[in-house]
């Protein structure tokens, strides 16, 4: 199943969000969406994702989604979202609990995703007992326990400090490569843009609208470190972008 | 244009809901339907007359009240007491509240005090009220503040206990003296939370007006209900009651009215 | 009509001794009525506790709330009970230490004093003003709501004077606090202090049950009355009855602490409930002169005087 | 080892404080200090008997009420009341506050209702209550369940409106129903706000028992407190009091206790 | 004047956080402090600055701070520390109300810090109206009203997205070249570490202890984004902490 999003348009209110937006979300692949803060990232992401309607435009579900997936278009939150009450393990059953599945069922996906995410050993942890590189490990096990078939990230690794982060981009690259999955991936980090995205979205600042599409050949597991070719990537997406978060930031909040 | 093999649908919209907004249009409404509706009860013996008075007449009451210049005779005794007994009782509170949020030894040893007199009822007391403050305006003042007291306490000193430690921790590292800590970032820091506490004390403290005018009062509101209750006068019962209920909106809106003024710093 | 189920309002004071004399000698049963005693804290609930049928019969003073009630077609007064006669020792007349020793040493004094009264409408606001009217005094009077706020202020001399039934009277008057200074016998006499009363329905539709309720009330009135207020049986028979009222009253004290109290207490209550009906019309006008309540209001409202003597 | 033209010193400590911490032990012994004070100043004749009884007199009519086995006869119909009284006001209030949270058109309708009733003192209303639920304990029950539910409805709707709207958007980007939303997001999101609402709910219940009993009770604490009250009889209003007191902080015990099994997630 | 570092150890309770640390730090130089979270450098800070008060050692200070110092050991924090309900001016205002300078002193020291900021026409703003970046932008000129002999920064830049932390470390290097100040930099992000640190100590998980001290001679103005020995430095560092970090973010929370 692929997503195709065309003319989609955005206000809140008075307030131009985005404008104009076609895009392909093309099976297997992972798109990045940067831009400057404010630019309507997430709000993009909520359209594509049904939690809220478009006003202008449409976004298309191209064929069917596979037939064991669960819930097709699944979010992974910033804020990881899990709730504080329930354990790892229960934040998992938590999504799987309105489909119907049998005790035996859930307990298998729930074992399938904690081994694949690293955490089996942490089943009855409550939320307040990981560190925040666990808990955004546990949304993403919770997220694949739908068998998603196009995953909605947004920001999913700026909450965490810089050596977390480092150390979730490798699960994800060793996720994607062992099973290719199809992403949106919000960030407002080019570092993370480079290593993880086929291609990226620029967006300009508020009303957000598609500045460039980067395209990015180098195969996810070859994107280490230090490689030198996405630093000259990195470095001209963030000449594209200076002036636009210098903008963006001097910016006063009005209530 | 899209390849014709494959289904195309939109994307199911599943967010939205969760956002309660008030109305005040409806609000009122309702209120005018129950008015309504307990005036038809009321007139057809639906509803006897011991059980509710009919509103019409109630506000007939409340005409007459007015007019004969009574009204001000109970009102304006009634919310001096509220003043003065509020006022002393939220100031003496907020001091206790915030001394016992600053110091071990005073939290030691008020705040299981403070937790032991909160659920005695103030009416039980009278009698010794009127004993420790006689029966003129000192023991309708002293009752008020006493009720006022306990609710501002706990709050303040929960608010104290919210201020921002980092926000502290900053004027310390900026040597900034033990004072002005106090002065320019817990004070102001626990600004919301003792506002919303005055929310509580002020409504306790119209509610105890009736308990306070037990004593010894001719006029004021409570008195005025009292007599009401005691002669089984529903109409004027209620007038009573209504005045009450719109002294406490009143106070609410003001509060809301401080606070939009007072915290337009908060996001 | 055989155990006919009942519920009667009471206060536990010596003055509702009539009642549980009836309940105890089984005056009750032999009418044929299974009763059952609902206790209150204070007469003005137990007035509105009748209106809404959830007691059949009690005793209470005179009220504005009662008279409220019956205007409003809820009760009706059939039967007089606590009676102020001269000679027997009834409510006194009580002012504050400090007020006594300002020369306040009878009702001629009281001019410009202060009165307690728990409510505006109640029988202490009553007595005040009568006696007031009659030694030409101006009084004010305080509203405090309850006995025990009252006795609080007259303690502590916060209040100069009032009026009270002699059981409290005495004891506050020993303990030398307050000071006894006359009797309301000699003001209000024929005082028809408190009334039996009923619902509206009851006295209309229940005539039998109601007749038989006075009966035994009355059976008990007077034995009380044999026993305690004109002594007339002995020693004997008078600790028997102390005894079967302290089976109602003060029960938490012990007998020898109790009984001078249930003594100190015992007033005449009316002979056969007869009601003293000037008293009573005296009482209405005086309601009515203090607009406590609505002018068109008749003895006819109040009382329903088809079942007992009308004095 | 160090270069000798160079003062040195130790950086100035300029931290700490601003963390003030209870200490049960103090607690107990200021109450023992007011308490022995107290006995003092009453045996001397410092206080008069008029304004306070001799704490070991109270304590000994403690004794004799507990021997007479009368405590119980108080102890359990007011408890009753209260268990029965809170448990109606509670949960209606919770149901209520819930839907409030919830639906935008109860809120606009049942809000400023409830604003409104919630100033009107429970005790101008005692004699409407006899007609309304009679004077058994229907009437108890519905005075406490009055008492209880206001406060409770406006902490359910705040607690509803501060769950963490992201939670809610999580559970409907998994296509969760609206009723496992509700259930397993809102609800336990909402638990901390309205046990914390409890704690002043249940304070009120305690306090009204004393206007509930004032209605055709013979047994209850409220009217033990009423007749010594009413006989001026300083000894037993103070136990009545003290057993008031000790009922509030058992209560707000047993909430902490709550608090710490259901709300264990809490950080 | 020097701080130095004498053989620094600490505990909370039972938890040893730091342990003999020895540290100079010389007038003029940035000292960047990385680790894995949970290592103590924050709480190394704050003996530095005498927040807290060290178990063990001494923290020293060597010679006398330069008399026009209001406030020599100065905090910049994380989460800005402003005061919600004190505009920009009266937030700088206030570390200055205590000592006793006249309203035109004031005055022009707030003028000069906030030019030097760029924040001249922010002055009247409330804290609610600022992005993150303007206002740790604020948190910085604030620390510069009272001339600061050292500057003591605790993670300054990690709440921020990294298009602002891009821009805010350009700030910081221009700020530093313009006049030099002392500066103590805790983060954990290294590359933030090897363009702002003219040395760089690398802590052990907890109970921190110093593994290592890189020293870059490259000008601070030289250090641009992609520049290839940086890289290297990264790249070094990463590979001396990846272990320790993973360690310290699969640890269970205990309360
Ligand atoms: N529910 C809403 N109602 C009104 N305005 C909104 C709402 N959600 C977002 N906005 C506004 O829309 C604009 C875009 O918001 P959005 O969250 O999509 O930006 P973003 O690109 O994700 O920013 P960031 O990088 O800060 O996450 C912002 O100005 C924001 O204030
Ligand atoms: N006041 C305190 N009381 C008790 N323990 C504390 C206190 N402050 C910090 N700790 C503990 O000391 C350890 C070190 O804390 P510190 O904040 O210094 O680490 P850090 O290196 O700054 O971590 P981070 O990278 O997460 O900011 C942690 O385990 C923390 O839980
Ligand atoms: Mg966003
Ligand atoms: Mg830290």
């Amino acid at each position: 199943m692929d997503l195709q999003l065309k003319n989609i348009g955005h206000q809140y209110g008075d307030l131009d969000v985005v404008r104009g937006i076609d895009l392909d979300i093309p099976r297997g692949k992972i798109i990045c969406i940067v831009g400057p803060s404010g630019c309507g990232k997430s709000t993009l992401l909520r359209l594509i994702g049904g939690l809220e309607r478009p006003i202008e435009g449409q976004v298309l579900q191209v064929g069917t989604p596979p037939a064991d997936s669960i819930n097709p278009l699944t979010f992974v939150f910033q804020d990881f979202a899990l709730l504080p009450w329930r354990t790892v393990e229960g934040n998992i059953s938590l999504v799987l609990e309105d489909h119907g599945l049998s005790g035996k069922e859930m307990e298998a996906v729930i074992s399938d995703v904690l081994a694949r995410t690293n955490l089996s050993d942490f089943r009855k942890a409550l939320p307040k007992q990981l560190s925040g590189g666990m808990k955004q490990r546990v949304a993403i096990a919770r997220a694949l326990a739908v068998r998603p078939a196009v995953m909605l990230m947004d920001e999913p690794l700026s909450a965490l400090d810089s050596q977390t982060r480092e150390l979730l981009i490798d699960d994800l690259v060793t996720l994607w490569t062992r099973e290719p999955f199809t992403a949106v991936y919000v960030t407002h980090n080019l570092n993370e843009a480079v290593r993880l995205g086929h291609s990226i979205v620029v967006l300009s600042r508020r009303p957000g609208e598609i500045r460039e599409i980067v395209n990015i050949e180098l195969p996810l597991a070859d994107r280490t470190l230090g490689n030198h070719q996405l630093e000259e990537h990195q470095k001209r997406l963030w000449q594209i972008m200076r002036e636009e978060a210098l903008a963006a930031d001097q910016e006063l909040i009005d209530d | 244009m899209t390849e014709p093999a494959e289904r195309q649908k939109l994307v199911d919209f599943r967010g939205g809901g969760f956002v309660p907004r008030s109305n005040r249009w409806i609000g009122l409404l309702i209120f005018v339907a129950i008015l309504i509706a307990v005036e038809i009860g009321t007139r057809t013996g639906f509803i006897t007359s011991l059980t509710l008075p009919i509103p019409s007449d109630v506000f007939a009451t409340f005409v007459e009240l007015w007019r004969s210049g009574l009204l001000w005779k109970h009102l304006v005794p009634s919310i001096t007491r509220l003043i003065v007994g509020a006022l002393f009782g939220v100031s003496i509170g907020i001091t206790v509240g915030i001394l016992i949020g600053l110091f071990s030894i005073v939290r030691a040893g008020l705040a299981p005090v403070i937790a032991a007199i909160f659920p005695i009822p103030k009416i039980a007391l009278l009698p010794l009220f009127v004993i420790w403050f006689g029966i003129d305006e000192g023991s309708k003042y002293a009752l008020i503040a006493f009720g006022t007291f306990t609710p501002t306490v706990v709050a303040t000193y929960g608010a104290v206990d919210n201020v921002d430690r980092s926000l502290i921790r900053m004027g310390q590292s900026f040597s900034l003296t033990w004072l002005s800590i106090v002065r320019k970032i817990v004070l102001p820091g626990a600004m919301p939370g003792i506002l919303s506490g005055l929310r509580i004390s002020l409504a306790i403290a119209i509610i105890l007006l009736v308990a306070a005018e037990m004593l010894g009062a001719e006029y004021g509101i409570g008195a005025y209900i009292l007599e009401a209750g005691s002669l089984y006068d529903l109409e004027r019962l209620f007038v009573g009651v209504a005045i009450l209920s719109i002294l406490g909106v009143t106070v609410s809106a003001a509060i809301n009215w401080v606070e939009s003024r007072l915290l337009n710093w908060r996001v | 009509a055989a155990d006919t189920k009942i519920n009667v309002g009471a206060l536990r004071f010596t003055s509702h001794a009539a009642s549980f004399v009836a309940m105890e000698r089984g005056y009750f049963k032999d009418e044929g009525l299974d009763v059952s005693f609902k206790f209150f804290q204070a007469a003005q609930p137990m007035a509105v506790a009748v209106a809404s049928r959830d007691v059949d019969y009690a005793v209470t003073a005179i009220s504005g709330g009662l008279i409220s009630l019956a205007e409003k077609g809820a009760t009706k007064v059939i039967g007089g009970a606590l009676l102020e006669e001269a000679g027997i020792d009834g409510q006194k007349i009580l002012v504050s230490d400090a007020a006594f020793k300002a020369g306040v040493t009878s009702p001629a004094g009281l001019d410009g004093k202060t009165w307690a009264v728990t409510q505006a409408g109640s029988s202490f606001h009553y007595m005040g003003s009568k006696i007031a009217a009659k030694e030409n005094a101006k009084l004010s009077f305080k509203p405090l709501q309850k006995v025990g706020a009252i006795i609080g202020a007259m303690k502590s001399g916060q209040v100069d004077a009032w009026s009270i039934v002699p059981h409290i009277a005495k004891p506050l008057d020993k303990g030398g606090a307050v000071h006894i200074i006359g009797n309301v016998a000699d003001y209000i006499p024929n005082y028809q202090v408190t009334v039996v009363f009923t619902s509206a329905d009851n006295a209309t539709n229940q005539r039998a049950n109601s007749q038989a309720f006075l009966r035994a009330f009355s059976r008990g009135a007077a034995d009380f009355n044999a026993a305690l207020v004109d002594k007339t049986l002995g020693e004997a028979a008078a600790e028997d009855m102390v005894k079967l009222v302290h089976k109602y009253v003060y029960v938490d004290r012990p007998y020898e602490k109790a009984a001078p109290s249930i003594r100190n207490g015992a007033m005449r209550i009316s002979t056969g409930a007869a009601l003293h009906s000037s008293s009573i019309k005296d009482q209405l006008n005086w309601f009515k002169s203090e607009k406590l309540i609505k002018q068109e209001i008749s003895y006819d409202t109040l009382v329903d005087s088809s079942y007992v003597e009308q004095k």
